[in-house]
């Protein structure tokens, strides 16, 4: 995103004029217009994940914004219904996926319950792409280390397609992912796709044994510890529930991992999604358009209000 | 009036050094000496700060409320006056404060003077109140000063009080002052308002709440209202109130207040005087205890051995269809 | 509360160009009341159609804000039935919900509502013909004050 | 320099009534002074320094509603809803019907949405250059500035607005606006500034809008007497407000204090209501809320406010600013730390309604003075009352 500027603020402010003129903002992109409103769109399919999460994989009704969408792997949208509201989720299709965009929604409260009754051919407003993705980019050549517990893999998950996507530009790649139970763990066709691959390592895990479980039994902390991964030349990112997080971070500081070779993205609870109506913040960070990714060099320096 | 001053601050001392409470909650002079604020005292070196007059008006229970004490267990020290010490009875009636937690000063009171009656008798800033007998000198920012008599100046339900010492205290900051022998509850200004026609009513209760702004000061201000931080009023979940501000959703909003405090509110006047846009919310809640007590001779806080009246029934109820 | 509206308004029979007639809404119990409104029209008591029915599981249920918010929201009238006292299907609810009915008849003049708009009674699952009574009684007082235009309430 | 006749000010007013809406503040049968919609006759409040409220509910509407939108039923799924008393498809089970009344609205509903954005063209009078300059620093949020988001509903009322400011002749003991950098002369965001002089008014334009102005005929040019009159009520005015706290270096302090517990010492008596937020003219955070009646919705925004204990509750019950000091710090660290470090400049205009309006006068001079200074480690229990 572009830094704040320096000079006197009301000089800068934009006005219809400037927008019309497509003086707008990096990140406004095709909402320039008006941030606020959502794009209709239609529900073309829903796939149970598990017993509390679906994935719903939305297409714009209109072609042209179809076709015009791209996004970058990490960034989030707002997935609304109209007459209960919006909530923001990770966009976790690839971003080579030009057919739907993909949302994987845990039922929890008033507008993921609502998500779970939508049946295909629905019709849902959303706003997306918003905020930061991973600087994909910069870590060509190194080593990648996804460390996801539960539901965080969704926030993950389109950065993992990148990353296999374009392989040939990454060092080795791992994949730590656990759950409760494995009733709990999401994309299990992605988890056999990772088992078969040979130029990745997945390692499956979950919290307790379960009948028929023939995998991994252990908290994603404690089997982090049992890998002990390399921190050479390695990028370490990890998305879950806040208390897995804060211990994958101390494991990972345990091995060596500096702040800047770890990455993270956080949820909060949110609104506008565009950095102005305030409740995001984490000191004078918005996650909705600062993050939600953020690395834990820049983690360190805010207040502890995660 | 100093030496319950003197008095509250010998106590607050006692408490503070001999550390049976981690604070102390009195009121204090606020940035100039036309306010009062309420004051949290942490050691004996400091109980000099706390002062009583007149425009101590803040009822200091509302910081005993759940989730407002900071640690979360700590335990307190607090002053309250007569209309102040029912809304604690009424929290102890429902157990919503460990009295083991509290330590309570009761202040007699004489009445307390409503500084907006003041200021609005100027179009400058009022900056000092000084009090001298009966007689209340008000300076403004610009050296204009006016003399007032203090019994013109008190809050309606000053002037209607019948409980003006403290039913629940541990110590006294004085001797009681004069009870009225008549406890039968007055009602003050309320019947103006009830002599008005429906339509009338209607037109004076939207002019009054087209201004509510829904800063939920009336809600937190309440010492009994104990579910501030998870009120109905912010749910969306059931949307029993609009977002929308309009006239009818902000009486809405304070019909939510209103109905959920009835039998704990003992009409102590706090949301009216917190309150920023001064609408006159003491109208609706003291029309509702002159209901209740017509309706089972219910007064709130009165008794800790009662329950509040919406927790309780009688069979014969005095009321309804049989 | 908003699941509820929505009951009302599927139930809702009011005919076609009906505007100036009066909406008048009913909160009643499952057990005394309802039944009892069942009876009536099971015998053909002929009834007021204006009453919209909303039915909760006992008038320990019902907060005195229902009323409020239908009134906010364009009742003209509305009536809360349950069981007689002594009753209740959940031995005491009626009880404790006759102290909130009462001070709320008294509260909403105050407010603006001419008395008539409102009433709490008491229909038994047996009294059909009483529920007719009511009823019409109360829609005939509703209708004679006409729809509400309140600002405030 | 023109000059406005005290005698001509209805009739100024009334020229403005012709081309816009006008707002002034008024004060209403309760004494309260309100910025509300003036009518012809009405008498406009100058004396009183400050209205209660700032004037911006009416460009940053307290609940705005910026998109409608109906669910049609076609077809079967109306024959389910449908409310005559020969419904085609019954459905005895009441939760059976229920399911099929929501499965009818989602599921064959025609959906239609439409963007609704209302700005009339409006000239707010008589508010006070802090209140203008609030215009100002919300301008930088809502305006896209530094590479953000353009607010199209703010944007749109903003550029609809003209601000005739008054000079402030009595600045309170409460105002501080000379100590965040603005005077009760300035001029930062005001289009007409009127200074109270003998028998009127001078009048003076900053911007195009407020030369649309001067286009009312019963102005004079101002005497020499008068010009040099409204300098030296404009010079006993600053001299009037005091600096309250030394701005320099509040970001860096606020950000080494941010631990500090001195916090929880000023948020005490916090009872964590949202006054200060709402009378406050920079103030602006906001809630959507989507609300829903028989099929027809509205999605509106409302304001909301850091005190609010449910604005950071997330929906598993996490709440990263559970605590009432945490909340407090937010609103005190936005305006000094967080705001200045995006947009270079500061939220606070220095009004002091929040210290006025407070049910326990907190008063941000003391917050500021005492967290935005530099703290000894391990601090002991903050008590500083401003002088």
């Amino acid at each position: 995103m572009a830094g704040a500027q320096t000079n006197g603020g009301a000089k800068t402010r934009l006005t219809f004029a400037d927008v019309q003129a497509g003086a707008t903002t990096a990140q406004a992109g095709k909402l320039a217009g008006n941030p606020y409103l959502p794009q209709m769109a239609t529900v073309v399919d829903i796939v149970d994940e598990t017993p509390n999460i679906k994935s719903f994989r939305v297409r714009f009704d209109d072609e042209a914004v179809m076709a015009a969408l791209s996004f970058e792997p990490g960034q989030v949208g707002q997935l609304g219904i109209f007459g209960v509201g919006e909530s923001t989720f990770a966009i976790n299709s690839s971003c080579s996926e030009k057919r739907y965009l993909q949302f994987s929604v845990m039922k929890a409260g008033e507008v993921t319950s609502a998500l779970h009754e939508l049946n295909i051919g629905d019709k849902v407003g959303v706003r997306a792409p918003m905020g930061c993705g991973f600087p994909v980019d910069a870590w060509k050549g190194k080593n990648i280390l996804y460390i996801m517990g539960g539901i965080g893999s969704a926030a993950l998950r389109a950065t993992i397609s990148y990353t296999l996507e374009h392989r040939e530009d990454y060092g080795d790649i791992t994949i730590l992912y656990g759950a409760r139970t494995p009733l709990d763990l999401t994309y299990k066709y992605d988890i056999e796709d990772w088992q078969i691959r040979k130029d990745i390592e997945a390692v499956i895990t979950v919290d307790r044994d379960f009948p028929g479980w023939e995998g991994k039994v252990g908290f994603v902390p404690a089997v982090l510890e049992e890998m002990a991964p390399n921190p050479a030349n390695t990028i370490a990112i990890t998305c879950g529930p806040p208390i897995m997080i804060k211990f994958v971070l101390l494991g990972l500081q345990k091995l060596q991992f500096t702040d800047e070779q770890t990455y993270t993205t956080l949820e909060k609870r949110m609104k506008c999604g565009i950095g102005i109506c305030g409740r995001c913040n984490i000191g004078p960070r918005y996650v909705c358009v600062d993050g939600p990714v953020f690395s834990m060099e820049e983690l360190r320096e805010l207040p502890d209000e995660m | 009036m100093s030496d319950r001053q003197a008095k509250i601050r010998e106590l607050a001392a006692a408490a503070l050094s001999e550390g049976r409470v981690d604070y102390f909650i009195g009121w204090k002079q606020g940035f100039n000496p036309s306010e009062v604020i309420p004051a949290f005292v942490r050691s004996a070196d400091e109980v000099d700060e706390l002062v009583w007059n007149p425009l101590a008006h803040h009822n200091l229970t509302t910081f005993l409320k759940r989730k407002m004490p900071d640690p979360p267990n700590a335990r307190i020290g607090v002053c309250v006056k007569g209309c102040d010490s029912r809304t604690l009875v009424a929290l102890l009636q429902e157990e919503l404060v460990d009295k083991e937690r509290i330590y309570v000063v009761g202040v007699p009171c004489d009445g307390i003077v409503n500084r907006r009656r003041i200021e609005k008798e100027f179009p400058d800033e009022v900056v000092d109140i000084s009090f001298a007998g009966d007689t209340v000198t008000a300076v403004t920012r610009a050296g204009d000063s006016m003399e007032f008599a203090k019994g013109d100046l008190l809050f309606d339900h000053c002037n209607t009080c019948r409980y003006p010492n403290p039913f629940y205290a541990d110590d006294l900051a004085a001797d009681p002052v004069p009870e009225p022998e008549d406890r039968t509850p007055m009602w003050g200004s309320i019947e103006e308002f009830e002599a008005l026609s429906p339509a009338e009513k209607d037109a004076k209760l939207a002019e009054a709440f087209e201004t509510c702004i829904r800063c939920f000061a009336c809600i937190h201000a309440c010492p009994v209202c104990v579910c501030w931080d998870q009120c109905v009023n912010r749910s969306r979940r059931p949307a029993l109130v609009g977002q929308r501000v309009d006239t009818k959703e902000n009486l809405m909003f304070q019909m939510v207040h209103m109905f959920h405090v009835a039998g704990r509110c003992p009409s102590c006047g706090a949301c009216d005087r917190a309150c920023p846009v001064e609408i006159p919310l003491y109208l609706l809640h003291r029309k509702m205890n002159k209901e209740l007590y017509d309706m089972l001779g219910f007064e709130p806080g009165v008794s800790l051995e009662e329950k509040p009246a919406f927790q309780t029934f009688k069979l014969d109820d005095p009321f309804g269809e049989h | 509360m908003a699941q509820a509206t929505d009951t009302t308004q599927a139930a809702g029979t009011t005919p076609p160009g009906a505007e100036d007639d009066v909406k008048v809404v009913g909160i009643v119990c499952n057990w005394c009341s309802y039944a009892g409104a069942d009876g009536a029209g099971t015998a053909r008591l002929k009834q007021e159609f204006e009453m919209r029915l909303l039915r909760v599981p006992c008038t320990g249920r019902i907060d005195p804000l229902f009323a409020i918010k239908a009134f906010e929201k364009g009742a003209d009238g509305v009536l809360i039935s349950g069981c007689h006292p002594g009753d209740c299907h959940y031995s005491e609810g009626n009880y404790y919900a006759r102290r909130k009915f009462e001070l709320l008849d008294r509260m909403l003049p105050f407010l603006g509502v001419e008395p008539d708009r409102f009433k709490y009674t008491w229909v038994s699952a047996s009294e059909g013909a009483r529920w007719q009574k009511v009823v019409n009684e109360f829609v005939t007082k509703v209708k004679a004050l006409g729809p509400r235009e309140g600002r405030a309430l | 320099m023109k000059f406005l006749a005290q005698d001509q000010l209805q009739a100024f007013l009334g020229h403005l009534a012709g081309e816009s809406r006008v707002v002034a503040p008024v004060k209403g049968d309760d004494g309260v002074v309100l910025f509300r919609p003036w009518s012809p006759g009405t008498e406009v409040e100058l004396d009183v320094l400050l209205a209660k409220q700032s004037a911006k509910e009416f460009v940053f509407r307290q609940s705005e509603t910026y998109l409608r939108y109906g669910y049609a039923m076609e077809g079967e799924a109306a024959a389910v809803v449908d409310d005559s008393h020969e419904a085609k498809i019954a459905i005895d089970d009441p939760a059976e019907l229920r399911a099929a009344q929501d499965a009818a609205v989602t599921a064959h509903a025609t959906l239609v949405a439409e963007p609704v954005n209302d700005a009339p063209a409006q000239v707010i009078f008589g508010l006070r250059p802090c209140d203008a300059r609030g215009f100002v620093q919300m301008d930088n949020v809502f305006g896209g500035y530094g590479g953000f988001y353009f607010d199209p509903y703010y944007n749109a009322k903003r550029e609809a607005t003209t601000l005739i400011a008054v000079t402030c002749r009595d600045p309170r003991s409460t105002c501080f606006c000379t100590t965040v950098g603005g005077s009760p002369d300035g001029t930062d965001g005001v289009d007409a500034l009127l200074t109270q002089v003998e028998g009127g008014y001078t009048v003076e334009t900053f911007s195009e809008k407020g030369e649309a102005v001067l286009g009312f005929s019963g102005l004079a040019d101002a005497s020499t007497a008068q010009t040099l009159y409204a300098e030296t009520v404009k010079e006993q005015a600053v001299a009037r407000v005091d600096i309250a706290f030394e701005l320099e270096g509040v970001r860096e302090n606020l950000r080494a204090n941010i631990e500090d517990p001195g916090w929880h010492e000023l948020a005490m008596r916090c009872i964590s209501c949202g006054t200060c937020t709402y009378v406050c003219p920079n103030c602006y955070c906001f809630n959507i809320t989507d609300e829903m009646v028989e099929g027809q919705g509205e999605r509106i925004r409302t304001w909301d406010n850091c005190f609010n204990p449910i604005y950071t509750m997330e929906t598993s019950g996490h709440n990263p600013r559970e605590v009432k000091s945490n909340r407090f710090r937010n609103r005190f660290s936005h305006k000094f730390w967080y705001y200045p470090e995006k947009y270079d400049s500061l939220l606070c205009s220095g009004c002091g309604r929040c210290i006025t309006h407070c049910p326990t006068r907190i008063d941000i001079r003391e917050v500021l003075s005492v967290m935005g200074a530099p703290r000894a480690a391990a601090a002991p229990a903050a008590t500083g009352e401003e002088a």
